[in-house]
């Protein structure tokens, strides 16, 4: 294995891109968003602004040490899953440590961030993260049903489960693209990825007054920056995850910041149609249209 | 030697010599009794050690000096010996039990019994078809006399129903005889046998004339309400002696006269034995009165006697050793139970809670019990199994099926008895007949039922394959049990430890039962330390302990199918006593042992059927099964899945696990279960990986496996109680394990054997930790608990730890079993059931978040603001655990390499490339230890980053949260805790209807209905009884004489 | 009702196995090999000219003893079920008193039916009869007894005594055939004697005797304990 | 000849069976009894029949080898057995009926039904 000081600076380049990327392209949707719903909406450097103030509160309090490592575990989530996703496809400096672990490892590492978040909102003592976390939690089990077909039906297609190996598969053409090769599976994963990215309607975790902003509601100031920071890296890694698996992959950042940006433009255009579900809803609504695609999807490879 | 007919002279001697002694002298003449009856037993004991010895010939004792057939003669043969032997022994002892009462009353009784007893040792030994109806009437007549002993009407009436009823069918006898002796031309047996009956009618009418009179003679169901109203009615010493002695004369009596009948009605017998066996221990399951209760039990026994007796032509010279393991049994079982019985003077089988005043009767009430039900070692074990394998190596399979049905019913109220009688409130029993000559009787039957059953181990030819070093060390602790926790703890460590490195070179060269051996017996070490944070003596806790933990090394160590089977029940009892410690645990522990029973008698048909194969009786046997594969493996796997707890025959669990005692549910959770995989590893490697009659059977298995998890997990999601929460989740992580081997790769199995180790480490772990905090917080309840990290915060860390492993998150090793999943499910191709499979696994985040969030997170209690952290004991072993996981995830080659090679004989090696640490899958890779590194350099730069940014974050107090503008006033108010999962549920809650429970339910509901419809037979009237027996009699002529 | 029909469908099936045995059976021509044994040799061998005797007391003697304790265990059963009614004083006043006529005739008659008993079984081995029939008729002269005078009390002291000390000999003799002859109640002890004679047939008189004793103290027993429950009863 | 008296027992045997069925009276049943056990010891004696033969009492002692003309002693003899028993066991059926009839006062069977299940 590779534990060279260069790649650990490459990987820290790769990082800051894909934070500060992060940061601009949500500044970008809430802008569309205001757009849509007739509002002007803030400006593009607002994120950079709010995370300056947050890391520079003054007064902070803790209810704890698991709501200390809270967002820690919660960073190194989003951190973690960039270090194991190889975000430019044949640039060896980009390739982070994809190298020590293939899909199911990114797959089973989303959940360490969340367990973390849950764990340290829960030392809170909030009622609201308690229960956002388990709205969460309910929700989360179903939508990871179409994404697990989705990815098993490309277990199948590519015999692999090595991204790295996925996105040469589909190089050459647009039409090698699993998005083509494989539509069910795509169009069952996109609508996972609709609840994994957690807008309108399967925003039940933060949300917004209903339940203030669910699991954060106590973090504030630097802790409310990590998680802000995470955000930022976490959006991009996860539409970089998508991009691997069904639209070719990237082979330059600019390839990775289109791809990124419609894939995550994908929930949001969902989410300004289409209001808020219950979470019984949600948790039936992807267990129905979704799982019966992606159902097919693995049937057609058998 | 003294000639047996001594024994009739000292009897009547004695009997017509009391009429001297007038009320002045009658514990003389009660002595005097003693004497007579310690000389018949002298006679026959000395007949019988010769005869065991070799130092005696079958003799025939001739009366007047003539040859037989013309004069009556006598025989001695070993059978004779052993049977003369037993019966007086029962009326010596029998006596001894009864002396107050008898000799009280007078002298008559005295010569009753006298005379009674002789009559049954005469009717033995008896050549004489005539001969023995006479004695047959003396001691019918006896008998009626003895129920007198208690002036109670009940008593009086049943005296008559049984002295019509048995007038009635020595009528029939004696046409039978006169018959007999119109074609035969002489009245001794031996002649008779000769005249060969089955030709000519008339004697073939006689032989069914006897055949008859002495079947009834056995109380057949259900013909038997006169008899069972003996029971009933009469002082349950005068029960003891029916049931034990006569009964077994009874039996004789009828092996006697069965060849003078002919082959022609074997057929019959057996089913007249099945309808007693099954029907009579049906009735038993609703009675309540003790005496009542034993009765039933007693003609069912006799009925599978019976029945054994029809199989004579095809068991062969197995029949009479078979005959004899379960006959001793239920002598010794059922005289020692009578006796308790007499002493308890209870009419409710609830009162017998007063038992545990007395440890040692406690001790023989349950011995005598298993003992009925055939478990080790007592000598019906072995009479159960050598039938059973010979009855299905000859594929009589309905007789297995009746055998093992009415064994499972008589457990049914066995068991229940027993759990009655260790749970319920104790009542207490007369002190005043605690005394010496009550209770000798009772131990020495106790005695009786261990040494037989040891002899029978010697005996049989697979004595040698038993270890009693162990049952042996499990007494002693029993010995000892007065001493304190600390002392027997480190005993029982100290046992174990030796009794590991004992078996190890024993499993040197086979790693698979090297891993169970570590779990079993390591495992037991670990959890006993948490034993050390117990106060008090805990009776009775470490012999069952132990019991279980012996057998679960034996199960590894056994080479054949009957000493697996053997360890297997040890442990299954072991466990059984174990779980009932729990407060409120009886009725689960009682539905525990029904599965486990029920469970161990589908392995015992699986053995039965695998012999038909004539493979023979090893375990490596069942890699040749050649007859009805899918059938031996089917219901292996079905009895190994009721230990597992597989869907459908999950029920128990939760129950069991959940209300076992803090440091019994780890026990039986993390180590126990383990049992159940071990079987099915051993089955699933001697089916093999292509064997054609077994893909249907693996695939639905796969299935259940699947659905098991589903299931578990989501019940464990909506459980408010810990324990039952971790016991659900032992459900889903057991279906893992199965899905896992029923996939039949290298991968797989792999996969499974880590699924074994992780729940082995976590849940230990998490059963010693929360079922501490259930104790130290006084509740089961998670809604209840909360903030505890604060005060817990060891606990806290070893929970997360475990709890990561279950959710299968990297770093920890839970991840290595998801990635092994997902290569082997891709390379089966079982796509569907993997799907279900990591959505369960998901599902399972509920409930870990659910546990670990309402019990250390969230609000902490007012009244829970004292507590401190939990006994460093229990803190011990479960950091030791985790020192396990941390190995295990850092370095998960060091483990799997060996396994994989372990089984590569089995499955090929192809499932694993590792390049230094890396683990390549043909189908993706995986590096656990750079994983390990990188994550944890990640997570201190970021811990650092925070701390550096925010050192000076202040903490607050537990109310400093703000939450839509209000501040909370009450703990309770603001930790979101209950039902937290009620959108998930409404959503797909429909999922985990109890379609199951309620099924098992309506089962039991069906069969007590059942039992109740039985209450229409015995309706206490004297003429139905007897119109029953002219019934039966009829009937049965019609069915078997129909053809003149 | 339909009990009454299923009775009768019963009793006409019991009817069947009946006449399954009368259908089945046929008329002796000669003996049977035992039988024909023992009217060849029993006069011989046992010296009793009433075979039925010989096979009664000698070739089945072990019957007979186990039916003298069947007798011997009813005695003591039924006096012992007599013993539960605490002794409440028996006022026996209000029984009719026999007439004088038949008072006086059980006066005369008592030692004649005594003897006559006594007769029938020390004759036991030569004539028909024997110790159950002359023990039955002795104790119908206690019965007659009882019959004239209600209150009488037989003594269950004397009557214990005869019943022990007969059965005590009767088993002694059967040893004494052990030891000095064939085997347990083999008669040829003494010598079988010429045949025909009062003292023959070995200790067959002897046993016939205590046999005739203790069935008479039996019976006559269980006639007096009757009789006690029956004044009981009013 | 001998086949009336075979018939006479069985009939006798069955009529005791009826009784034991039909009659709700204790003492019936008893006596049912005997004529049952009586029916029986008739069977028996037919058995031993032996047409235009003696009794087995010998007037003088029968040459050796010579079968002297008589009914066979056997059933006889046991006959004597079977009636003695059965005397004894319709005593004690007796005596049980008087205690019985002392428990209630009465003789009905319906009414000693105390040991129902």
């Amino acid at each position: 294995m590779d534990y060279s000081l260069s790649r650990f600076l490459y990987t820290l380049l790769g990082l800051f891109i894909v934070m500060n990327w992060g940061m601009l392209m949500s500044s970008t949707m809430r802008r569309i968003i205001a757009r849509v719903s007739g509002r002007i909406g803030i400006p593009w450097y607002q994120p950079w602004i709010d995370l300056i103030k947050l890391y520079s509160l003054r007064s902070q309090i803790t209810h704890g040490t698991m709501f200390y490592l809270g967002p820690v575990f919660r960073l190194m989530g989003g951190v973690g899953l960039f270090l194991f996703m190889p975000m430019i496809y044949g640039s060896a400096y980009f390739m982070n440590y994809s190298f020590s672990g293939d899909l199911i490892l990114i797959l089973y590492f989303q959940f360490f961030g969340m367990l973390g978040m849950a764990l340290g909102a829960g030392e809170g003592g909030q009622p609201y993260s308690a229960i956002g976390i388990s709205r969460g939690l309910s929700q989360f089990t179903t939508i990871e049903v179409p994404m697990t077909l989705a990815v098993i039906s490309l277990a199948i297609q590519y015999d692999t489960l090595s991204i790295t190996e996925i996105v040469k598969a589909q190089q050459g053409s647009i039409a090698n693209w699993t998005l083509f090769t494989n539509p069910f599976a795509t169009i069952a994963a996109m609508l996972s990825l609709l609840g994994a990215f957690g807008h309108s309607p399967f925003n039940l975790v933060k949300a917004p007054n209903e339940i203030p902003i669910g699991p954060p509601t106590e973090y504030h100031g630097t802790f409310l920056g990590v998680l802000r920071t995470n955000g930022a890296i976490l959006h991009v890694t996860e539409a970089a995850l998508f991009m691997n698996l069904f639209f070719g992959g990237a082979t330059s950042w600019l390839e990775l910041i289109l791809k990124t940006f419609f894939i995550y433009f994908w929930s949001v255009f969902v989410g300004v149609v289409f209001p808020r579900f219950r979470i019984e809803q949600s948790v039936r609504w992807f267990l129905k249209w979704p799982t019966l695609i992606g159902i097919i999807s693995i049937l057609i490879w058998m | 030697m003294v000639s047996p007919i001594y024994i009739i002279v000292i009897a009547l001697g004695i009997a017509f010599s009391l009429g001297f002694f007038g009320k002045s002298k009658l514990n003389f003449a009660g002595i005097l009794v003693l004497l007579g009856l310690l000389g018949m037993s002298f006679i026959s004991g000395q007949w019988l050690f010769a005869f065991l010895n070799d130092t005696a010939v079958n003799t025939l004792i001739f009366t007047a000096g003539f040859q037989p057939p013309y004069s009556i003669s006598l025989q001695m043969g070993l059978n004779e010996a052993v049977l003369t032997s037993m019966v007086n022994i029962a009326g010596l002892l029998g006596f001894v039990y009864l002396f107050r009462e008898l000799s009280e009353k007078g002298i008559h009784l005295l010569m009753v019994y006298l005379v009674f007893v002789m009559s049954m040792n005469v009717s033995l030994m008896t050549r004489d078809l005539f001969n023995l109806f006479v004695f047959l009437e003396i001691e019918t007549i006896a008998l009626a006399g003895l129920i007198l002993l208690i002036n109670r009407k009940e008593a009086f009436q049943a005296g008559m129903k049984y002295l019509i009823a048995s007038g009635i069918i020595s009528g029939f006898l004696l046409i039978g005889i006169i018959m007999a002796y119109q074609s035969g031309g002489s009245l001794n047996i031996d002649d008779l046998i000769r005249a060969n009956s089955s030709i000519g009618k008339i004697s073939s009418i006689a032989g069914f004339l006897i055949l008859v009179a002495f079947i009834l003679e056995l109380k057949p169901f259900p013909a038997n309400g006169w008899g069972i109203d003996v029971y009933t009615a009469a002082h349950p010493g005068i029960g003891s002696l029916v049931s034990a002695a006569v009964a077994t004369t009874g039996l004789y009596l009828l092996y006697k006269v069965l060849p003078i009948v002919g082959p022609q009605f074997n057929d019959y017998l057996v089913a007249i034995g099945a309808i007693s066996f099954i029907g009579s221990n049906l009735m038993g399951t609703r009675q309540d009165n003790p005496n009542r209760l034993l009765g039933y039990s007693s003609v069912g026994q006799v009925g599978l006697l019976t029945l054994i007796l029809g199989l004579a032509p095809s068991l062969g010279n197995q029949t009479l050793p078979i005959v004899f393991s379960i006959l001793v049994s239920h002598f010794a079982a059922k005289a020692g139970l009578f006796w308790i019985s007499g002493i308890i003077q209870s009419n409710h089988i609830k009162d017998w809670s007063g038992l545990r005043s007395s440890p040692t009767l406690m001790l023989l009430f349950g011995a005598f019990l298993l003992a009925l039900l055939g478990f080790p070692p007592f000598p019906s074990f072995y009479g159960k199994w050598e039938l059973l394998l010979t009855m299905g190596g000859n594929q009589q399979y309905t007789i297995v099926l009746i055998v093992l049905l009415g064994s499972f019913i008589e457990a049914i109220y066995l068991m229940k008895w027993l759990g009655y009688v260790i749970k319920l409130e104790r009542v207490e029993i007369p002190r005043e007949n605690l005394t010496l000559h009550k209770q000798m009787p009772i131990w020495i039957m106790g005695i009786v039922l261990f040494v037989m059953g040891f002899l029978m181990n010697r005996l049989n030819n697979y004595g040698a394959s038993i270890d009693y070093l162990p049952l042996v060390f499990i007494f002693l602790l029993f010995v000892l049990d007065f001493l304190p926790v600390a002392f027997k703890n480190t005993l029982s460590i100290g046992g174990l430890l030796f009794y590991f490195i004992h078996l190890w070179d024993m499993v040197t060269d086979d790693l698979i039962r090297q891993i169970f051996l570590v779990i079993f017996l390591i495992g037991g070490i670990l959890t006993f330390l948490a034993g050390y944070a117990q106060k008090g003596k805990r009776p009775g806790f470490y012999p069952t302990a132990l019991l279980m933990y012996f057998g679960l090394a034996g199960i590894i160590t056994a080479q054949g199918m009957f000493d697996f089977f053997y360890n297997w029940e040890l442990m299954t009892v072991g466990s059984y006593f174990l779980i009932i410690r729990g407060k409120r645990s009886m009725p689960h522990a009682y539905s525990y042992m029904l599965f486990s029973i029920g469970g161990a008698y589908l392995l015992l048909a699986g053995f039965a059927l695998a012999a038909a194969s004539g493979a023979g009786e090893g375990l490596d046997a069942l890699q040749a099964i050649s007859i009805l594969p899918e059938w031996v493996y089917g219901l292996l796997a079905v009895g190994f899945m009721s230990k597992t707890a597989s869907l459908g025959l999950h029920i128990w669990l939760p129950g069991a696990h959940g209300e076992a005692e803090s440091d019994v549910s780890p026990m039986v959770s993390a180590i126990l279960l383990k049992a159940g995989v071990f079987g099915l590893v051993v089955l699933f490697l001697s089916i093999g990986m292509y064997n054609p009659s077994a893909e249907r059977l693996l695939y639905v298995l796969g299935w259940v496996g699947a659905l098991t998890t589903l299931m578990g997990n989501m019940s464990a999601a909506f459980q408010e109680d810990a324990k039952r929460l971790l016991a659900y989740s032992s459900v889903a992580q057991l279906g893992y394990i199965l899905f896992a081997f029923t996939m039949m790769t290298q991968m797989a199995w792999l996969a499974g054997f880590t699924y074994t180790l992780n729940h082995f480490l976590f849940k230990a772990i998490l059963f010693l930790i929360i079922g501490a905090i259930v104790v130290k917080l006084g509740t089961h309840n998670m809604y209840q608990m909360g903030g505890m990290i604060k005060k817990m915060p060891f606990s806290f860390i070893a929970v997360l730890v475990s709890i990561i492993v279950i959710g299968g998150i990297p770093p920890l090793s839970g991840f290595a079993g998801k990635w092994l999943f997902y290569n082997a499910i891709l390379e089966k191709g079982w796509y569907f059931q993997g799907a279900l499979i990591f959505f369960s696994g998901i599902v399972a985040f509920l409930y870990l978040f659910k546990l670990i969030y309402s019990v250390f997170l969230g609000q902490l209690k007012d009244n829970h603001r004292h507590i401190k952290e939990i006994s460093a004991w229990v803190l011990i072993p479960s950091y030791l655990l985790i020192i396990g996981i941390m190995i295990f995830s850092a370095f998960p080659k060091e483990v799997l390499l060996p396994i994989s090679e372990a089984i590569a004989p089995y499955f090929g090696n192809d499932a694993l490339v590792w390049e230094g640490t890396k683990a390549i899958s043909h189908l993706g890779y995986w590096d656990g230890t750079t994983i390990a590194i990188v994550v944890g350099t990640a997570f201190m730069l970021i811990l650092a980053w925070l701390i550096a940014l925010s050192a000076k974050a202040q903490k607050v107090e537990q109310f400093n949260i703000v939450f839509a503008a209000e501040r909370p006033f009450r703990p309770e108010t603001t930790h979101v805790s209950y039902n937290i999962y009620a959108g998930f549920h409404k959503a797909v809650g429909f999922l985990v209807t109890p379609v199951v429970t309620s099924f098992w339910n309506r089962m039991a509901e069906w069969t007590l209905d059942l039992a109740g419809w039985g209450r229409r037979i015995y309706s206490g009237s004297i003429q139905n009884y007897t119109i029953h027996v002219f019934f039966y009699i009829v009937v049965f002529y019609l069915l078997s004489m129909g053809g003149y | 009702m339909v009990k009454n029909i299923l009775i009768f469908l019963l009793l006409l099936s019991v009817g069947l196995i009946a006449f399954d045995i009368f259908g089945a059976f046929t008329e002796n021509k000669e003996l049977s090999p035992t039988a024909a044994y023992y009217a060849e040799n029993a006069a011989h061998e046992v010296g009793a000219a009433n075979l039925v005797t010989a096979i009664v007391v000698t070739y089945r003697g072990l019957d007979t003893l186990g039916e003298v304790s069947i007798l011997f265990l009813t005695a003591a059963i039924i006096s012992f079920m007599l013993k539960f009614r605490k002794e409440e004083e028996m006022e026996a006043s209000d029984l009719r008193p026999a007439s004088e006529l038949f008072i006086t005739a059980t006066q005369v008659f008592t030692p004649i039916i005594l003897i006559m008993g006594i007769y029938i079984f020390l004759n036991g081995h030569l004539t028909p009869g024997g110790g159950f029939q002359g023990g039955a008729v002795i104790a119908s002269a206690f019965l007659l007894m009882l019959m004239a005078k209600p209150r009488l009390q037989l003594s269950h002291r004397v009557i214990a005594r005869v019943e022990s000390i007969s059965g005590i000999s009767y088993v002694i003799l059967g040893v004494l055939g052990i030891a000095f002859a064939g085997g347990f109640l083999d008669n040829r002890v003494l010598s079988l004697g010429s045949f025909g004679e009062l003292m023959s047939a070995g200790i067959i008189p002897f046993i016939y005797s205590f046999i005739g004793l203790k069935v008479g103290a039996e019976l006559s027993n269980i006639i007096g304990t009757m009789s006690n429950l029956q004044k009981e009863n009013n | 000849m001998v086949q009336v008296i075979l018939i006479i027992g069985l009939m006798l045997m069955l009529l005791g069976v009826y009784g034991f069925m039909q009659s709700k009276n204790l003492l019936k049943i008893v006596i049912a009894f005997t004529l049952f056990n009586t029916g029986i010891n008739i069977i028996m004696v037919s058995v031993g029949y032996l047409a235009d033969a003696k009794a087995p009492i010998l007037d003088k002692l029968p040459d050796l080898n010579e079968i002297p003309n008589m009914v066979d002693p056997v059933p006889q003899a046991m006959v004597l057995t079977a009636i003695v028993i059965g005397l004894g066991v319709t005593a004690l059926m007796l005596s049980y009926v008087l205690k019985l009839h002392q428990e209630k006062r009465s003789l009905d069977i319906n009414n000693f039904k105390d040991l129902k299940w």
